[in-house]
């Protein structure tokens, strides 16, 4: 019984994703499938839902269509609020001209029009391309008790990550005094998310003033934050420990998919407290034959085993042939493996084919990828 | 309107006693089928693939694993503008009270006509659950169209030495038109010369207005009759054009025709043909996590639904959604369904187990192919002892 | 989880008999009400409005007039997976047969311990329908959380003289507690200094937890009482926080009452504290025409919905959606409900005609504001003779 | 129980509307007001529908906002199919680049993934701003049975009118032999009404050869006709003679309101057999006072009316003062105005504020116009 609309999330997800190479040609990072019935958005989504945010705009600009239909109109997340629910927000043209988005806060400042009708307090900004389960409204509660301006969030890393990252130097309040992007020498261990709330009035003036003197804000980390900073905004970084992945590369997608079969890991996916939801699809279950030889996997609805499957992921629709080996893979909805193949150490894309006695095979620095409908040799049955 | 042209009635009240345990507590229309469906998904599923936007169930009892089932219609695609799915409970005239019998002659299909009369389509199709097939309605309505008599009805060819005595079979005329549906032990039948006969589905496609007479006319008799027997008396009265199906089949009407059924699906051309025909199955769409396989797991021929956790031997079995399977243990030739738990080292052989049920370590449940071992719905064994038949 | 920490239950068993002919073939519920809303729509907008997401409706008979205007309850936000509308027909003890009562003791409030348990919900607020209102059950949870009886209840403050003798009332303890709710001619109340009585508005929050223990405790004592009186039972045994409504408030208990709360509707400060508040009211979502007012029409001071068609003199009155009102009729001081027809030079006064009602040219309908005129629901009226109140 | 998906239905909602002025500033021409509770895009949407056609794409580019929101997820039309339904195609960008829509034919092309994934066997290519009631499944039988690789619906225009129109000249069997652009000397009374039947893989051979040889077809009407005839497609005209009209001016726009005020209009709103529906908002009725006076005027849901109404159209939420005096107007929704004003021959924007005593005043050929959101005087109460 929270109240409506006092916070609206806006999840960037526009992003080409272009680190993930073949997988994002023609389609949006967030849409990529995840965990065997999950795509990567579907994590930010539930959290949304999860934490009693009734009002969620997506941000989409690059290869939107799959995107698009698998987000529809919410109801999958139950989103489909009649005060409120999803949004997805495309490129467009107006008496100013065309409407691109150039960057993070650019896309903001772009929508403008979409976030006043929704006329929130506050505003959440959010990645599309994390996997993690969060509560925005204790973060909430956090930037109210620390009455902010801004509130961060931020997870520890190691010194030797922190080179990676968009780092945050706090007082002993928790308030953000300094902020170095992939700093060589990391005065502290908080890492940005790339998860922020403002509070809407102040961005939206600090935006409009931008844009209007060409001094533009293009980028929430880049420009935002230093002007944040600059002009004494208060602003605090809310600590986050638990389970965290930016899946923005091959090989840490590989890696996050491989932490997801473990039954420890502490993204503890089976949670009922903390659902994470995704468009359900009517598919029949799976079949296993007489040949099929199944060990630490994971497997759901409509998939074919006649061959051996070995510490992998097997989305929906997905076939192995007989005689064919699927070992540290994860395999999107779809894609067909046909006889005496081998699999290791692989991603392979949607509705990819991968022929009889055909083999490919990376290792665990060098990850293997088939692109989406990517065939691969001869598949004869 | 285009979208209307034909309303579907899915009807409930069927015999359920041969079923018990399993009916205890449900109609046979939400017995669970197949890993994740129930027997209500199919003719449905016929519904929806043939862009039906009208349909009424009606339900025995209360109605309340009907309504959980179905909510809104929306996954089965009838909860649009344009039509919608509706529920009428409490029609099984054996649980009624006499004094509210008395009140209900003369109105019994009262529901019945307000549907169809909203409905605004020109042809009804009603249909039964407990004979699962994928059947095209479209052809059916095709078949229909063209041909004289008034109703048509559906036969699967069936060899006659697989017929009980109560099988219902149609009787079919030289130029195939049946002329009644009756038990095949009646002397009025005889199978063809192939030695087969013509089961019936219990599905019928006549036009509305039609269907709204008969029912009228039975309200003015006074009648208080199942939707199922006046469908039998239409046939008698006008006899039927007679639509052969040919598809996957299966009857479901005592525990051992369950079991077979189950296991026939098993059978990789049986589960093709009728999960992946053009026609899709729809049923209640759930949000389940994947299934996880442990190294110890050894699963084969058997059908899995999602959310389960499987640590244990399975073979040829149909393990339905969320169920988990403990080390050690060994499914073979069963049905386990949803949310059921089996214990470390138990042993499970010809057996039907109900939803949700839990099974303690080191216990043996075994039935035979012509006797299944049956454990009813939230049953919890923890005693050798406390294994029995139902 | 945060969605889901107060569930509702709408009670639709609610005293009928003095609404009659109106409530005939419908619940008190769904008595249409303010041009186009039904009772049930107050209370199921106040769970919108307060974001809950879990809602029972608890329906006497078969509850169809209720499913039709509910359906997924898509119109009142209720049919995300975050919860849902669930609709449990044929709960009015009056009408189950007495063999069928025995299987009920002791199993009586099953089904809505079953939705309690489901809906995961801290609290539970029960509503009736009888009372219209736009309450804010954020606030009420608020005091309800403030304060320590393990029932809060709400009443309005009403002068005494207004009070019928069956009128329920709050017996308040000096600091505002309720120690019991009765009659108003009972000895045990009194109004205040002030003359005012503590209407009660029938509605109740409590912790779900302490709701499935009353409600165990009645199937183990085999009560077969309505929810109603159990939360009367539980006010007695435990007192009760007592949380003053101050808004639009109207009780339809007979006919009178109901003609009043009407006309009370077209005073324009009634009109937007019910209407437009903060706290919208949501119904059935109509696609309807806009109504055309011709050259001839003359309306004051009235309620019209849409898909109208008005030719005639319309003064002082509730005209529902649809409604035809011919050449030179003249509609004064009444309700005409959905679909209704009025003849040509017809005159309508002190009147409330119930649905899809025709009524012929050239004839008077007048009742009086103390005993209006009623006609019910699809009535032909062609002959002054025809006329007579039921 | 027509097949699904056989004819694809696209709309093309994405033109500025220039010529609607101050009206179309914030909002795309098809989300305009029309008729009291109707939206222009309404009559195409609910004719798809009740057609039988299940999937529908609707092309939008400017000011898309409203539109989006008006359209939702279709569900409002039936369309909300889960075989089909209705998608909102808006610019994206590629690997290729961004896509934005240059023309009519060119939003088809850079709308290519879309139409293949549905892989209809005709597309229907429709705009989103006319007023009318046709059977497009009629109008497919029609192309079937012509055998025809496009039909073009048109109807009977006079000479007059003839040079505002693209006209089609055809042979006795109706086969179109040469398209004039608004001509001088009309040799047929056959205008085009932009509605287009093409066997797709024809269609799609057409635009991906032309686009891939620079050689552009970016409009139908001045590129893809002509091309059509010049290569001798057999393209045929398919004659309808309701009730049709295009709302592209004010002027007309206006006309196509008061015609609907007539209880004679032959767009026959109340036919239960073809229902034009719109997204329904619940809101409260309308309320009349006992000063209102009101005469050959349409009202609906949450009108509040004091004053005088004479042959106008009051939208929902619109409310006017008492001694105000609206006479031959369009008021759209939200729309307030204040005590003593008069408008007279208007067209007035949702939401706009007219004050007490103002005077907006058009004539019959030059109808005046209110912003949405536009304030005229101050209104006291």
């Amino acid at each position: 019984m929270n109240e409506n609309n006092e916070m609206l999330a806006i999840i960037l997800a526009g992003g080409q994703g272009s680190r993930l190479g073949k997988l994002t040609k023609s389609t949006a990072k967030p849409a990529i499938p995840f965990g065997g019935r999950y795509r990567i958005i579907d994590f930010t989504l539930s959290n949304c839902a999860n934490s009693g945010i009734n009002t969620v705009g997506v941000i989409t600009q690059y290869q939107p269509l799959e995107l698009n239909a698998h987000i529809g109109n919410g109801s999958s997340w139950g989103l489909d609020d009649q005060m409120g629910g999803v949004t997805v927000l495309q490129p467009f043209s107006s008496t100013e001209g065309e409407k691109f988005f150039e960057g993070t806060a650019h896309a903001i400042y772009q929508n403008i029009e979409y976030i006043d009708q929704q006329n929130p307090k506050y505003l959440l900004v959010l990645s599309g391309d994390h996997i993690y389960k969060m509560d925005y409204e204790a973060m909430l509660d956090y930037h109210k008790a620390k009455k902010a301006s801004l509130t961060v969030g931020v997870i520890p890393v190691s010194p030797e990550e922190a080179k990676r990252f968009g780092m945050m130097n706090t007082d002993e309040t928790d308030r953000i005094i300094e902020f170095e992007e992939k700093p060589e020498h990391p005065k502290s261990n908080k890492a940005s998310m790339g998860i922020y709330i403002f509070n809407w009035a102040t961005l939206r003036n600090y935006l409009v003033n931008s844009f209007s003197t060409n001094n533009e804000l293009e980028d929430f980390g880049k420009n935002v934050i230093p002007m944040y900073l600059a002009n004494n905004e208060s602003a605090y970084a809310y600590s986050f420990d638990g389970y965290w992945r930016d899946v923005g590369t091959i090989q840490s997608l590989w890696q996050a998919n491989m932490e997801f079969l473990s039954p420890y890991n502490s993204l503890n996916i089976g949670d009922h407290n903390w659902r994470i939801n995704s468009k359900a699809q009517v598919l029949p279950p799976m079949y296993l034959t007489s040949t099929s030889n199944i060990n630490n996997s994971m497997i759901v609805d409509s998939c074919y085993v006649a061959g051996e499957v070995d510490h992998s992921i097997l989305s929906q629709r997905v076939s192995i042939g007989a005689g064919s080996k699927v070992v540290d893979s994860m395999i999107m909805p779809g894609a067909t493996i046909g006889k005496n193949a081998v699999v290791d150490h692989a991603l392979v894309g949607e509705e990819a084919v991968i022929g009889d006695d055909a083999v490919v095979k990376g290792t665990e620095d060098d990850i293997a990828v088939v692109g989406y409908g990517e065939v691969l040799g001869v598949k004869k049955s | 309107m285009k979208h209307n042209s034909v309303s579907a009635i899915i009807n409930l009240v069927e015999p359920w006693e041969q079923l018990e345990p399993l009916t205890t507590n449900r109609p046979v229309g939400t017995l669970p089928f197949g890993g994740r469906y129930r027997l209500i998904d199919f003719p449905l599923s016929s519904v929806t693939n043939a862009g039906i936007q009208n349909a009424m169930i009606i339900s025995p009892r209360s109605g309340r694993s009907v309504a959980d089932h179905l909510r809104s219609g929306n996954d089965w695609n009838l909860d649009t503008i344009r039509g919608g799915l509706f529920n009428f409970p409490y029609n099984d005239l054996s649980l009624i009270a006499p004094q509210k019998k008395e009140t209900l002659v003369h109105h019994y299909y009262d529901n019945t006509i307000l549907f169809l009369k909203r409905s605004n389509s020109e042809y009804t199709v009603i249909m039964g659950t407990r004979n699962i097939c994928n059947i095209d309605l479209r052809a059916l309505l095709r078949y229909h169209q063209e041909r004289d008599n008034p109703v048509t009805t559906v036969y699967k060819s069936i060899d006659a030495k697989d017929s009980d005595p109560d099988t219902t079979v149609l009787q079919l005329t030289d130029n195939g038109m049946a002329t009644a549906i009756l038990p095949a032990a009646s002397k009025n039948v005889v199978p063809n010369d192939n030695g087969k006969f013509a089961k019936s589905l219990n599905i019928y496609m006549m036009s509305t207005v039609d269907l709204i007479d008969i029912l009228k006319e039975a309200n003015e008799r006074g009648d208080l009759i199942s939707l199922e027997n006046l469908m039998l008396q239409a046939v008698m009265q006008h006899s039927a054009n007679a639509f052969e199906y040919t598809g996957y089949y299966a009857n479901i009407h005592d525990i051992e025709s369950y079991y077979d059924s189950s296991m026939s699906i098993l059978e990789e051309d049986n589960f093709r043909s009728l999960f992946y025909s053009q026609r899709r199955i729809y049923t209640k769409v759930k949000n389940e996590i994947p299934t996880f396989f442990a190294k110890s797991s050894h699963v084969k021929g058997s059908l899995c639904g999602t959310g389960g956790y499987i640590e244990g031997k399975i073979d040829h079995s149909v393990i339905f959604r969320n169920v988990f399977i403990n080390r050690k243990s060994q499914i073979k030739d069963s049905v386990i369904m949803q949310g059921t738990r089996i214990g470390a080292g138990t042993k499970v052989e010809n057996a039907i187990i109900d939803k949700n049920v839990v099974i303690g370590p080191n216990l043996q449940l075994k039935g035979t192919p012509e006797n299944p071992l049956v454990i009813g719905k939230g049953k919890r064994i923890f005693q050798q002892t406390e294994v029995s038949n139902e």
